[in-house]
């Protein structure tokens, strides 16, 4: 299945680029793709990145085609 | 009132203080209106590590960040009896001593229009996909995280 | 910074918006502020027997009322860590939809700011001696009293 | 001894008058000075009347010679 992975903030700057489309194997759970991309890239101070799936933190979904998974840095508006 | 019409937040650069005085002149036609509460955020010069910040530069995870805007905005209308709520915040770099953010609560009441205003910039704070870049005056620059 | 200065509170008739967007442009060279908080009282068009408000004049014992701003100053400047606070308020008419008070505190933090203007405006309502006649389009009035 | 009082919002316009020079007996308390000038004029809703000597809400005063004394309806500044 295809999913959209996007990168914000030190993430992006970490990941050196914003948005990729990768093609995922049927049944891979969010938390094994946040391990594998936190890996792959190096991200730093893991544990203050969440996740949004289609724009949603909340997480217990089960990823299927065309999802947008978005990785998020600790916030700092206002 | 405004409650349902979708609103853009995110405004170019720093919020110019006419901004804040226009909004102010828009509400003096609501004669049901008897307080209004308004916070602003500015950019501080804070020293870190010996170095001074010059500007942060907002980044945003948009369409999410409009979404959740939008979700406290129905919220606060749920939970506050104010006539009217405007936010704007800044994308793109804003320096120091400029405004990034513009939150603006009215009602018939001090109260409620203190409490609104409060409860948008302690939402905003903690749940809108929004990134600071602090950018020191020799251009290395870290990674905001709001306390 | 600003706390010792004596300060003139009163203003004839309405406070205007673009005074407060000037005061806020005069806080933009002060880089160790990072949140501003501020409250507008506006006159509201209330029903009262039937009959609408369609202003407030205000009068004050103004001697004590300028020495009450005063020591609220020093109190809020001794409770909070404020770098600035400025409070306007209106004497004369002021017709519903314009603004009668405007309080302006700046803080390097935000919970500071709000508190502080929080307390301003308590304050100012309790203790200050100013006196509000509401004028019903018909030319009656009644005296106001805070609730 | 001449005391100087004041009168402000509905007080004033009950009174006819914003201010005027009274010459007291000594010893005059002034809580005598308050139910004598709230008699006088009719000042209506007399429990919520504030009185100021000098600017100073504290009335645990004697009055003096030159006193300042202000008659004070309810406040509705903001």
């Amino acid at each position: 299945m295809k999913v959209t992975l996007k990168y914000f903030g030190v993430i992006a700057e970490s990941a050196g680029k914003s948005e990729e489309v990768l093609e995922l194997e049927q049944g891979l759970s969010l938390r094994e793709l946040k391990d594998q991309q936190i890996k792959t890239y190096q991200i730093q101070d893991a544990g203050s990145v969440q996740i949004a799936v289609n724009q949603n933190l909340n997480n217990e979904v089960e990823l299927k085609e065309g999802d947008e998974v978005a990785f998020l840095p600790p916030f700092a508006g206002g | 009132m405004d409650k349902k019409k979708p609103k853009k937040v995110f405004v170019q650069g720093a919020i110019p203080p006419e901004k804040i005085a226009n909004s102010i002149a828009n509400h003096q036609s609501k004669t049901n209106i008897g307080a209004h509460s308004i916070f602003l955020g500015q950019i501080r010069a804070d020293e870190i590590d010996g170095k001074m910040v010059s500007a942060i530069e907002y980044s945003a995870y948009e369409d999410m960040a409009e979404r959740v805007f939008h979700e406290i905005r129905e919220a606060a209308f749920s939970k506050f009896d104010i006539t009217c709520a405007h936010i704007y915040h800044s994308l793109g770099q804003v320096k120091t001593g400029e405004l990034c953010l513009f939150v603006f609560t009215s009602s018939a009441h001090r109260k409620i229009a203190i409490e609104a205003c409060n409860y948008f910039v302690e939402e905003i704070k903690a749940n809108v996909p929004i990134f600071g870049k602090e950018i020191f005056e020799d251009e290395t620059h870290q990674w905001k995280v709001n306390t």
